[in-house]
């Protein structure tokens, strides 16, 4: 089994490298098929590790070779897979599997296309580390290195400043989570001893509770910036910079749900610290209702889906914060699966539409994209929630935990964010898919995707549309290493007013969708409607002014206080100085220069004025060694 | 009224200072000259002054070579005044300045 | 051979460089590359048969110079000075290697050669006369490469450079003289040899003051704040080999001379500025990393990011525990290569447009996507990132220092986020956006010569990010037994508390650093 | 009582003709002083029982020294006025008066204690010329002998110094040759 592990970890590094041999060379096919090729044998040896987790319960763990020893410190470079890692790797070979072979088409115009797969692939690879590590040094390689990934990903058009910039801020607000995330790491060492997740949480169980309280929240902090949860979410949004299967890859389905999947990995952690738990899932809550504000109004399909991705990890972090674990992985499953697919269908969009992301500017696409048309639609039904797609098995099942649970308030916040989510979804369908053709304004010529690209979307529709059906084998897996809580009302009754109640809910919100956004009324708004001057619509467009805040009062000051730094305190305080002191040294060479005018009648006087200055000295000192006791005294007196 | 050594290092420090004044207040190299002579001279009367008092000829001993050291820097000096004469017809203080710094 | 291989090492390069004024101009390129890879060679040798289980000093030699002063030429190498020996004779052979056609070429050879013997003489000396004479010596030939091929400033700035370094070292030799008068006081024999002043233990208020002494000489050519301005103008001004030595290699010996001097000799002293040192290196890590932010020449972000850079392994110095100390001494391995090649690669851009301002450039990545590439991996390495070189150090450096404050490791940790931030920016300004300037419209992409030292120091910094541990061992036996001797050594109750007993802990007996060989 | 008399009348001349030597502006005048003030000198030393060096200071002064004055005044112009620029006459008599008065100080606080040993204490019985060379050829012949060397030494020095171009005269030479001896010189001093 340890060689199906190498093979599905290091095949992606393999397909990075061989790209990025090309790098530098005009674009070539054979650059994007080899690493899909090796990305799908990685997602084969991930199915046979998977397989054979299921049959025999058994974890591979095998320890490649040291990376740091020093001290008391030992860090191996070890590789796990369990019920839980394996989760993750199938998610990502298989999402990844799908984008490659999309953004063969997708990329097909690109110059940049060899470069594009190598950072692709060597994403995959970065994200494989992370979930597969089995430390949490490894881990950290892998969090960093998602984010180099990232980074390269987002600012791949770089020519593009909004790009660059989006680039610059997501790494430089996840580095941000990463000293969290470091510190975290620091305490667990010196408290554990160890950085392996065995050793590691096996002592923790005999720490204190304000040790392992504070662990806790460094980690999350960590978590918070590789999931963009609130303060640090903006960076996601800014993300969708970077080319859609990107999007669909990174910022929706895998390296964004690293944070819940640290957070489960840790569950031993957090179920010592209950308290901490609940802060998450009440910022889980908050996010999740935060970022389905934001997506009702906003004018970008990608970033609509953004939101959508920032409040669908806010569930996530519900559950894991609840403590159902195996619900967090098991929505963050279905959700990657929903939601690459959605957004490979707004890249099917935008390659139809020449980049256009407003959806205002689009209506009654669903002639001539049928295909995509549908597979939005469904990744939208799943993502709402409707029976009997995989939303309502992953999605319901949070918002009853949370209910069963006893927080009342996280439930009543989930349960109208579902509606929301609702609402804004079917917004953009129906603005995109039906009612006028408005992009006939403007001077499109819509055409449908590459066939091959839709083939490669299909396993995705698929698995959104049956992953609910998996529940059950899915939770007797990984209930294996996870705690087993199952969540049941006590009464038939309520379960079912509940259930039935929610979809109902949801239903009504996606038909006031529809009737809102699918009639023929709708113009691109110009910014004169009631509606774009109230103040709840301004501060939800403008994302409630967090960026704008940001950008005055957080990067605008370090910029300036940069500038003062340089050139008031360096250049004027710090090095004015020591060139002061030089100064001095100059300046009374210059003065005393005076006095060797050669002028010998001056140089004269000069002498006698230092014999009498000698001479006062030898008095000085004279009437001072003769009247040594009483200068004592004096001078004790005074407290010298 | 009996004359003590304080007296004579009175009188000598008196003539000190007058050779100082000279010192500085002179431009003209030879009348320079005429004021350290002062000076050694007065550093001689206290030298033979303590020595007379403390019954110690070593004061006097110094006063000689006091003496020989002031002739030959009258020798040398005057030498050297003679060919700054020579270069420069003059022998004014002020205009020697050739050790400016 | 191998008795005397440290010798061969200091004193093969100063000969070399004597004979090389006879060497004809048009060859001499040739015959600095032969010398200096023969020196590079005889290095790596040296690596080969060190002994990486013994903590203690290897390959001593001792020849006595002023016997009645106890002055003696003293030398020898652990796993703490081992590498960084290696790593100057490296950097002299891609320095001279890569070296474009400057006038005079062959001074600036003979010069290089001269630095060579210094550094290496610096880290194997161990009689503190000895080492403070090639201390001192180094300054010359930097001055000179400053002095001759800088920029318009370069008077101003070598005058500085020299002044500086040599008023702080003027210090650390009254400080050496009067450790060895104590000596001289505290055994009635003179002697100059660190290996005999590890022995001393020391009452703690001479400790403070001495402590002082030598931290003044070392703190300024690290250069810690506030002591660091004369380092941007040096950087300015320097050309590019002038930088890269500089950085890779000269600043190391203040870090280096932390270790070897400060450390074992006043355990008592370094517990009690421990705190204030910290503070000082996060003002460094924060503060200069703010100004690299605000600068608009590249190579001064360059310059600031190493002053930066240099607060981390200060931090990770005064940790005072293994972790800490073993992630300073590769930080300066790493810190070496990874800012070696960026003033390289600022070489290279300056070598084509004969400007660093990096509002000249800008979307560099489309015309010179090679250099855009190596530039990236050196920025992410300077940054930290994982399986760099860079980050092995910084993590245990940080991870040492955690034990001993929490807060101030928080503050430290800092360096990861403003690092990120100029790195990024300086980045962006001049590799992304579209090719506005037509001065760069046709530039020509990284050439063989330049990669000639790029690529080795690329591979570096992969490969011992990945699998450091050929360096992490020896250099954790030889910081293994300081910690413990400085444990043993230590006078007061927080001494004892704050650095670590390991004999107790791992229960086995550490080898006490090397005095039985010493005699 | 007649040495106090002495002394003070001495003292009185002395100072005097010291005093007139440094303010005069006559050469001649300050010469004159000099050599008078001088002579009154060595009668100090004769009341403090120091006859040889009184003598000597007559015969060495007076004699040689004011000669070689008289002499080397005869190359300058001395009979003109010497003009002086005056400096500021304060600075010069303060930093006089406050050194004199320091000294004074110093004499008057810590040298009349009376723990000082006689070196080389006056011989009984002797006259002071019999005791000075006692001393001078016993204790002192290595310092004498030196004083001699230096005093030969002076001699030559002096008469290379002064004695430079003596065949040269002015006087004696036409203009086209003081134009060449003017340049020669101009260029020795630029060199």
């Amino acid at each position: 089994m340890e060689l199906y592990l190498y093979i599905a970890l290091f095949s992606p590094l393999v397909g990075s490298m061989f790209a990025a041999l090309y790098g530098a060379k005009p674009r070539t096919k054979i650059a994007g098929v080899v690493p899909s090729a090796l990305l799908i044998t990685s997602l084969i040896a991930s199915t046979i590790l998977l397989a054979h987790i299921l049959s025999t319960g058994e974890i591979v763990h095998v320890e490649m070779m040291t990376w740091m020893a020093t001290g008391n410190l030992y860090i191996p470079f070890g590789f796990i897979v369990d019920q839980v890692s394996v989760t993750m790797m199938m998610v990502v070979t298989l999402v990844s599997s799908v984008v490659h072979v999309y953004a063969i088409g997708y990329m097909d115009h690109d110059k940049g296309f060899n470069r594009f797969f190598s950072w692709l692939s060597a994403f995959v690879f970065s994200m494989l580390i992370l979930v597969m590590s089995d430390n949490f040094a490894g881990l950290f390689i892998g969090w960093e290195g998602v984010g180099l990934c990232s980074w390269g990903l987002i600012g791949f058009w770089y020519h593009k400043e909004s790009a660059t910039w989006a680039a610059n801020e997501a790494f430089i607000m996840n580095r941000i989570a990463d000293l969290g995330m470091l510190i975290g790491i620091f305490l667990v060492y010196w408290n554990t001893g160890t950085l392996q997740y065995e050793g590691a949480f096996a002592a923790m169980q005999n720490l204190d509770t304000e040790i392992l309280t504070w662990m806790g929240i460094f980690l999350f902090i960590g978590a918070m910036g590789k999931s963009a949860q609130f303060p640090l979410h903006t960076w996601l949004a800014d993300a969708m910079e970077g080319p859609t299967p990107v999007s669909a890859l990174i910022h929706a389905a895998t390296m964004v749900t690293a944070g819940v999947y640290l957070v489960v990995r840790s569950n031993e952690l957090y179920a010592l610290i209950p308290d901490v738990g609940v802060f998450i899932a009440s910022l889980g809550a908050f996010v999740a209702m935060f970022a389905a504000s934001m997506a009702l109004v906003n004018r970008d399909i990608k970033r609509v889906i953004a939101y959508s991705t920032l409040s669908q990890l806010g569930y996530m972090f519900v559950a894991a914060g609840l403590g159902a674990y195996w619900v967090a992985l098991f929505h963050l499953m279905a959700h990657a699966f929903f939601k690459a697919l959605l957004f490979l269908g707004a890249g099917n969009v935008m390659h139809a539409m020449d980049s256009e992301l407003d959806p205002f500017k689009m209506g009654g696409l669903g002639k001539t994209m049928k295909a995509s048309m549908v597979m939005m639609t469904l990744a939208s039904v799943a993502l709402a929630g409707i029976f009997p797609l995989a939303g309502f098995f992953s999605k319901d099942i949070i918002i009853e935990a949370a209910f069963v649970e006893h927080h009342f308030i996280i439930y009543t916040v989930l349960l109208l964010t579902a509606g929301l989510t609702a609402f804004y979804s079917f917004r953009i369908i129906a603005l995109i898919f039906h009612g006028e053709e408005r992009y006939k304004l403007f001077g499109f010529h819509p055409h449908e995707a590459y066939k091959f690209m839709l083939v490669a979307m299909s396993p995705l529709l698929i698995l959104a549309v049956i992953a609910g059906s998996l529940k059950m084998t899915y939770f007797e897996m990984v209930t294996a290493v996870l705690p087993a809580t199952e969540y049941h009302l006590h009464s038939v009754t309520t379960y079912w007013i509940m259930t039935i109640g929610t979809q109902i809910f949801v239903i009504l919100a996606i038909l006031y969708a529809y009737k809102k956004y699918a009639n023929s009324s709708i113009k691109v708004p110009d910014g004169t409607s009631k509606m774009e001057k109230s103040f709840v619509y301004k501060l939800l467009i403008n994302q409630y002014y967090i960026p704008y805040s940001y950008e005055q009062y957080l990067i605008r000051p370090y910029r300036e206080l940069s500038t003062i730094f340089w050139k008031q305190i360096d250049m004027k305080i710090v090095d004015a100085s020591v060139d002061g002191i030089a100064g001095i040294i100059y300046g009374t060479g210059e003065k005393t220069r005076a006095m060797q005018s050669g002028n010998l009648s001056t140089m004269l006087k000069w002498m006698v004025l230092g014999l009498v200055i000698l001479l006062s000295l030898a008095v000085v000192f004279g009437l001072a060694a003769r009247h040594f006791d009483e200068i004592k005294v004096i001078l004790s007196g005074l407290g010298v | 009224m009996e004359i003590g050594l304080n007296h004579y290092l009175v009188l000598s420090t008196i003539l000190f200072s007058i050779g100082l004044v000279g010192v500085m207040r002179r431009k003209n190299l030879l009348l320079l000259f005429f004021a350290t002579e002062i000076l050694l001279n007065s550093v001689n009367i206290a030298f033979a002054a303590i020595s007379h008092y403390y019954g110690d000829l070593t004061g006097q001993m110094f006063a000689f070579f006091v003496i020989a050291i002031a002739a030959s820097e009258v020798a040398v000096g005057l030498g050297l005044l003679i060919v700054w004469h020579k270069r420069h017809n003059n022998i004014d203080l002020d205009s020697m300045s050739t050790m400016k710094g | 051979m191998l008795d005397h291989i440290l010798s061969i090492l200091i004193f093969f390069p100063a000969l070399a460089a004597v004979l090389g004024f006879m060497i004809d101009k048009n060859s001499i390129r040739a015959y600095g590359v032969s010398v200096a890879a023969i020196e590079f060679v005889l290095s790596l040798f040296l690596w080969f048969s060190f002994d990486s289980s013994i903590s203690g000093m290897q390959f001593m030699e001792q020849i006595p110079l002023i016997p009645s002063f106890g002055i003696n030429y003293i030398l020898g190498v652990d796993g703490i000075s081992l590498f960084i020996v290696i790593l100057a004779a490296f950097f002299t052979m891609i320095g001279i290697a890569s070296l474009t056609d400057t006038k005079n070429v062959k001074n600036m050879i003979i010069t290089l050669l001269f630095l060579q013997m210094t550094m290496a003489g610096v880290f194997v000396a161990l009689d503190a006369i000895v080492f403070y004479i090639f201390w001192e010596l180094s300054l010359v030939p930097m001055l000179y490469i400053i002095g001759a091929w800088g920029g318009p400033l370069r008077i101003y700035a070598s005058v500085k450079f020299f002044l500086y370094t040599f008023a702080g070292s003027l210090v650390m030799l009254v400080g050496m003289l009067f450790m060895a008068y104590f000596y001289y006081q505290a055994t009635g024999q003179w002697s100059f040899a660190i290996l005999d002043w590890y022995r001393l233990i020391l009452p703690e208020t001479f400790q403070l003051w001495l402590f002082v002494a030598f931290f003044i000489g070392f703190a300024i050519k690290v250069p810690m704040f506030p002591f660091h301005t004369w380092l941007p103008y040096a950087h300015g001004q320097a050309p590019t080999i002038g930088s890269v030595i500089l950085a890779a290699i000269l600043l190391k010996m203040g870090t280096y001379a932390f270790i070897r001097f400060s450390l074992p000799l006043f355990p008592d002293a370094s517990v009690y500025f421990m705190f204030p040192i910290a503070i000082i290196s996060i003002i460094m890590i924060v503060y200069t990393a703010m100004i690299a932010y605000a600068q608009e020449d590249v190579k001064q972000v360059v310059a600031y990011s190493s002053v930066s850079h240099m607060g981390v392994i200060i931090l990770g110095t005064f940790a005072l525990n293994v972790e800490g100390i073993t992630g300073s001494i590769f930080l300066m391995i790493a810190h070496g290569v990874v800012s070696g090649a960026l003033f390289l690669l600022v070489g290279v851009i300056y070598e084509r447009r004969h400007t660093k301002m990096m509002s000249e450039f800008g979307g560099l990545a489309h015309v010179m996507p090679r250099y855009a590439t190596i530039f990236g991996l050196m920025l992410m390495a300077s940054v930290g990132m994982p399986l760099t070189i860079n980050f092995v150090g910084e993590f245990l450096s940080l991870l040492g220092f955690y034990q001993q404050s929490h807060i101030l490791t928080l503050l430290a940790g800092i360096a990861i986020v403003v690092g990120a931030i100029y790195m990024l920016a300086a980045y962006k300004k001049m590799f992304f956006g579209e090719l506005t300037n037509e001065k760069n419209k046709n530039l020509p992409d990284v050439s063989k010569r330049e990669l000639v030292a790029l690529i080795p120091l690329s591979i570096l910094t992969i490969v011992l990010g990945i699998y450091p541990t050929p360096i992490l061992k020896p250099i954790n036996n030889s910081v293994e037994s300081i910690v413990q001797l400085m444990h043993d050594k230590s006078i007061t109750e927080e001494a004892k508390t704050r650095i670590p007993n390991l004999a107790a802990s791992k229960g086995i007996e550490i080898t006490r650093t090397s005095m039985k060989e010493a005699h | 009582m007649f040495e106090a008399i002495a002394f003070y009348l001495f003292a009185f001349l002395t100072t005097l003709m010291f005093f007139i030597t440094v303010t005069t502006s006559q050469a001649l005048y300050a010469l004159t002083a000099l050599a008078a003030g001088m002579i009154f000198i060595s009668a100090f030393f004769f009341i403090l029982g120091a006859d040889f060096l009184g003598a000597v200071q007559i015969v060495v002064y007076s004699g040689a020294v004011m000669a070689l004055y008289a002499f080397g005044m005869m190359f300058f112009d001395s009979t003109r006025e010497v003009k002086e620029k005056q400096g500021n006459k304060l600075i010069v008599s303060g930093l006089s008066i406050l050194a004199a008065i320091l000294v004074v100080l110093i004499f008057a606080a810590p040298m009349v204690t009376d723990n000082i040993v006689a070196l080389y204490p006056v011989i009984e019985g002797a006259g002071n010329t019999q005791q000075v060379g006692m001393v001078l050829f016993t204790k002192y012949l290595v310092p004498f002998e030196v004083a001699a060397v230096m005093l030969l030494v002076a001699m030559i020095a002096g008469i290379v110094l002064a004695g430079k171009k003596m065949d040269l005269s002015i006087t004696l030479m036409n203009d086209a040759e003081i134009k060449d001896m003017k340049k020669d010189q101009n260029k020795k001093v630029l060199s």
